[in-house]
């Protein structure tokens, strides 16, 4: 087993990846940029490497950098979490040639599932169902257009290289394909450097499936079951659940044994999530491959038990899974919300600042991973998740009672987060109902205002507050008012 | 004895007369509406609240920009009506009403999409920034001529700071 | 359902069972004495009711206020948690007259429990093992040395209707039987009014096991397997786990199935749990059933993904057990720490007062069950335990890994607690071979002396907090030193 | 320039002389050992120190007792060595060493076992007081004659209170 391993990432993803390796008796060596000098992350590991500058390009996306912080810390590993060089198969090359071991899959399998018709492809001779469509990339905009027409409207059109949605579009008839697709090859170009597009079926209200796989380098592949990801706004994730309540058991048994197919055929090894896109008639379509650890990861911990960081850290030390595909079993049910510094209020606009107070949930079932403490500052270099609030109960239903209960008790102040939206969408019939499809944040959102029945409540405890000004507290603390913010004399010894 | 606060919460004047205020005792008025209350200090955050059938627990911070209550999850920022600036008006789903180019948030400018001197129309982009790896564009309030440039690719920026200055040229310019 | 429940009891519990009654949207009803007014117990119901005074017996244990408070407050319900008068079949029968439903078994099936002659008789009509020795008390000191010479000697002479160690002591030889009779039988009668005493086989270094079973009122009987709760200190347990690592795939089975006989024969409503000895060649026999939820309810929690306060809420409710035996499943591993306000350098002395910082662990697998803030008061009239650490995992490794991180994360300043006993305990060869017997903390306390070789980087951090006094610190508060501590100036600016 | 702290840390005297204290930086002797280490105060209550080849969290507060330090789990209470009391050894396993009737910890007198005027053995009970359920019994420190009750039975009492006040009647006294 490795002694040493390098985290190249921050935030949440890299406390919590030091919490398995501090099990394990593994020493962590964090790296940081210069405004994460006092970030959790750095706090928490055993060693922290300054990499220099603050944006994305020159620290946590250097790879000479990374691989030079590791050689001088004797790291034989380095965990790239999720994000930033994790699906980066130049890097994970670079771990090769440098005789790190890379954590995760090996980096020819990263870049062939990375090449989206390239993946179609291996997925399709593999026996995995894909979106219609084509299967070869093109630029010839009349053959994109003819196959468009073979396939159906809608449709959509799709970079070969790229993600993110960019060079993506849906087209709804055959007269606006033409343009549709010279848009599109074009913003391909721009982005990605190659003008090839293709053309898939556009499936409407899809939801959104995923598949935890485990793959040892013996060849053993294991699932982990599902997650239902269909709660999204600005196509990124915020509330994931497991099991999806929209899989009857035999759906689930060939999504999942589809996932394995997945893995095989791309010669996987180590922790990944095959994507699937479902449709309305229980049909479901093979995506992507996310060869990484998923942001969402900790749902699938709660209901089968299993660590997957752990298992990430011996599946690349070489050991191998010493567990059977019957050995896995989901129980009970898990919700993960994603705690954002963003504005529900403005179309979830990211609001980077300084975290003055901060209270997590607690008590039975809830796990809370996160990189807050009271006076961290949340840069505006990099992504905005802060926390995740993870829940797990028996059934579904004491899940998002629990999930309730938990948002309620979540207090980040400071920084705008979406908890009371969360914990709206929680409570709402159509969420219990588990009408969960991409959409969902969208039409939600249309009726949505934030409950403002409790100011004069609030009014009142911010006056007493402001009224205790040098009074001492219950703790023995002395409350100050700062001088600039003082309307009003102490009011010490104030009585009627 | 009345102590009085003109509080500002949620885009809402909200004023607080304490009547009195003995150790675990409140009475007050906010607004027009009557509350006795009792409450304890119980750290320097916390505030155990009991008015009416039902107790909370409150956080509060106090920071120069105000104070921040949450009750139930729920964070509120409650600031000094008159010291308070008006707040600018916010539309749902929509960038605050901007009448300047300036970013809503801590940002870095990615590109300028505009030159000194030349003609903008109104809710033209002018300048695009990025933060937490979202793009953002800023667009042009009015229509008018570009008089200055006040900010370049890759620099740091923040709400408030004019990026780029635009000179009217529409009808309310004319006197 | 009922819509409002009176949580009678404090501390750690108090606020476990209000987290689950906020899950299932019942309204709930704390109770404080005048210690306790900021108790963190209070800050978390609903609705919280002073009982006036501070010793147990005019608060807590006072059966009229308790009721008095209920009425006023329109509960439905009280729980009683653990502990004061969780066991008390009195103050059961006094809910059932009022019309309120006592969380908990039927006043009779609690009495008969408590009368530990009788509870053997049950067990032994019901088929299950009890300690070799008498079945029916007396106080006839001739009879008791006969007996205790038939039984054979070591034996332990105890009060039929005692508890906590009083009227109770192990006799080793013939020649000192009589007067250890006279002294227990003197005793007892000192402490529980009844001079009854009786006999039984004295095991040597046995380990304690106990099954967790519930029980519908329709006669519904399930178990949720064992716990192994033999580390204890003046026969209070501290370190609990399940599954237990003495028993037999086997003797699990017998063990659970003797407790769910136990459970029938005394006709058991709600949560149980059953306690058994288990001797060094795995025999087992019956020791006690505690009626109430157990301080350590939460590994079973854990390992089994049952909500156990839940199902005592929906049982007292009158609903059915909605689970078969073949659904409760032991997956993984659970071990649970409790934190006291002792000090284990002496005798594990209790040691109330303020806590002035706190710092729970958290991350993957672990729960913390507790009643800590920073500035809360630890009483000096109440039981010390200030917090439970549970840790999940996959296997009892990775569980002790896991236990060992959270111990070393976990902060507690201003009362002493046993925590680097604990984490030296759980890191010890002994205890990771599982030799966990009830003399474990005897044998383990003798060798044991606090790890000090950190003085020195204690010393240097302590200098610089102190140096650092009305400095601005990263979070933008301002660091002071109280006058009274302040042997040096202020030495802002202070450079070499 | 040298700042000193002569602290008492777990019954032990440690010197400490920072000698460079910069933003960050720190140099120090504790005790003969030269300490070149990093830090960050994070919060208030938390310094990150990296000293040698490894990092740590520290927590600590400061109370009118002394400064309480956290490392991995472990508390300890850093003291003024000047102003500190001698502190009482102490024995593992057994009570601190008493020369008085006093309570190891705030409790409640159980009861009063001995009378004014009594004589007392060495080691005999005389008061028995309860602290969180567990009651503990307080010994005649010395042989001699009980000279003033100064509890009764239901009264809390803190450490230090002495609360029976014994005359020694063995040799020492003798002048």
């Amino acid at each position: 087993m490795f002694d040493t391993i390098l985290v190249a990432n921050r935030g949440e993803i890299a406390v919590r990846i030091m919490a398995t390796c501090r099990e394990m008796g593994i020493r962590t060596v964090g790296v940081y940029s210069d405004v994460d000098r006092h970030a959790l992350h750095v706090i928490e590991a055993d060693r922290a490497v300054a990499l220099g500058g603050s944006n994305p390009a020159e620290t946590y996306l250097d790879i000479d950098k990374i691989i030079a912080a590791a050689r001088a810390e004797g790291a034989q590993a380095i965990h790239p979490g999720y994000g930033f060089l994790a699906e980066n198969a130049q890097f994970a090359r670079r771990c090769e040639q440098e005789g790190i071991v890379f954590i995760g899959p090996p980096s020819d399998v990263i870049r062939d599932l990375g090449d989206k018709t390239l993946a179609r492809r291996v997925m399709h001779a593999g026996g995995v169902p894909v979106i219609p469509g084509m299967m070869e990339p093109s630029s010839d905009i009349r053959e994109l257009v003819q196959k468009a027409e073979e396939i159906g409207f809608p449709v959509m059109v799709k970079s070969a290289k790229g993600g993110g949605g960019k060079g993506m579009r849906v087209v709804e008839t055959p007269q606006a394909c033409a343009e549709a697709c010279e848009a599109a090859s074009r913003e391909s170009m721009n982005a990605f450097g190659s003008a090839d597009i293709y053309v898939e079926k556009y499936l409407r209200s899809p939801r959104h499936v995923e598949v935890q796989v485990l793959a040892d380098a013996s060849g053993k592949v294991l699932h982990l079951y599902e997650r239902e990801c269909s709660i999204q706004r600005r196509h990124q994730k915020i509330i994931e659940e497991t099991p999806s309540p929209s899989l009857t058991p035999p759906v689930r048994r060939s999504i999942c044994e589809a996932a394995l197919a997945a893995a095989r055929a791309a010669g996987y090894v180590n922790a990944g999530t095959v994507e699937f896109l479902l449709d309305e008639e229980g049909g479901f379509y093979f995506l992507e491959v996310n060869t990484r650890l998923q942001v969402e990861h900790p749902v699938t911990e709660m209901v089968t038990g299993v660590d997957i960081v752990r298992r990430q850290i011996e599946i690349a030390a070489g050991m191998p899974l010493d567990l059977d595909q019957d050995d896995i079993v989901q129980r009970g049910h898990a919700i993960e919300c994603r705690i954002y510094a963003e504005d529900p209020m403005n179309s979830f606009m990211p609001c980077p600042g300084k975290v003055v107070f901060v209270q997590e949930p607690k008590g039975p079932g809830i796990r809370v991973d996160s990189c807050l403490y009271p006076g961290c500052t949340v840069p505006m270099e990099y992504d905005p998740i802060l926390a995740k609030l993870v829940v797990h109960a028996e059934t579904r239903d004491a899940c998002i009672q629990r999930a309730m209960r938990a948002l309620r008790e979540f207090a980040v102040m400071g920084v705008l987060t979406p908890i009371p939206f969360l914990a709206d969408v929680i409570a709402s019939e159509a969420f219990r109902r588990g009408e969960t499809t991409t959409d969902f944040v969208d039409d939600f959102i249309e009726g949505w205002t934030p409950d403002v029945s409790g100011a004069d409540i609030v009014a009142l405890a911010a006056a007493i507050h402001l009224s205790l000004s040098r009074e001492r507290t219950v703790d023995g603390h002395v409350v100050h008012t700062p001088a600039e913010y003082s309307p009003w004399l102490s009011l010490k010894g104030f009585r009627p | 004895m009345h102590v009085r606060f003109d509080l500002k919460i949620a885009g809402r004047d909200v004023c607080v007369r304490l009547e009195r205020l003995d150790d675990g005792f409140v009475a007050a008025w906010v607004d027009d509406r009557r509350i006795e209350a009792s409450f304890a200090a119980v750290t320097k955050n916390v505030l155990y609240l009991t008015a009416g059938p039902g107790s909370q627990k409150v956080c509060l911070e106090r920071t120069p920009e105000g104070t921040y209550v949450n009750v139930k999850g729920a964070t509120w920022l409650v600031r000094d009506a008159h010291a308070a600036d008006a707040g600018r008006p916010r539309r749902k789903g929509g960038a605050p009403l901007q009448r300047e180019v300036t970013p809503p948030m801590p940002s870095v400018v990615v590109s300028v999409l505009v030159e000194e001197g030349q003609e903008v129309e109104q809710g033209q982009g002018v300048v695009v920034v990025s933060a937490m790896k979202m793009e953002t564009t800023l667009y042009a309030p009015y229509a008018g001529v570009v008089k200055k440039i006040r900010c370049s690719a890759g620099e740091k920026v923040m709400p408030g700071t004019v990026l780029v200055e635009i000179e009217r040229t529409g009808r309310e310019q004319e006197r």
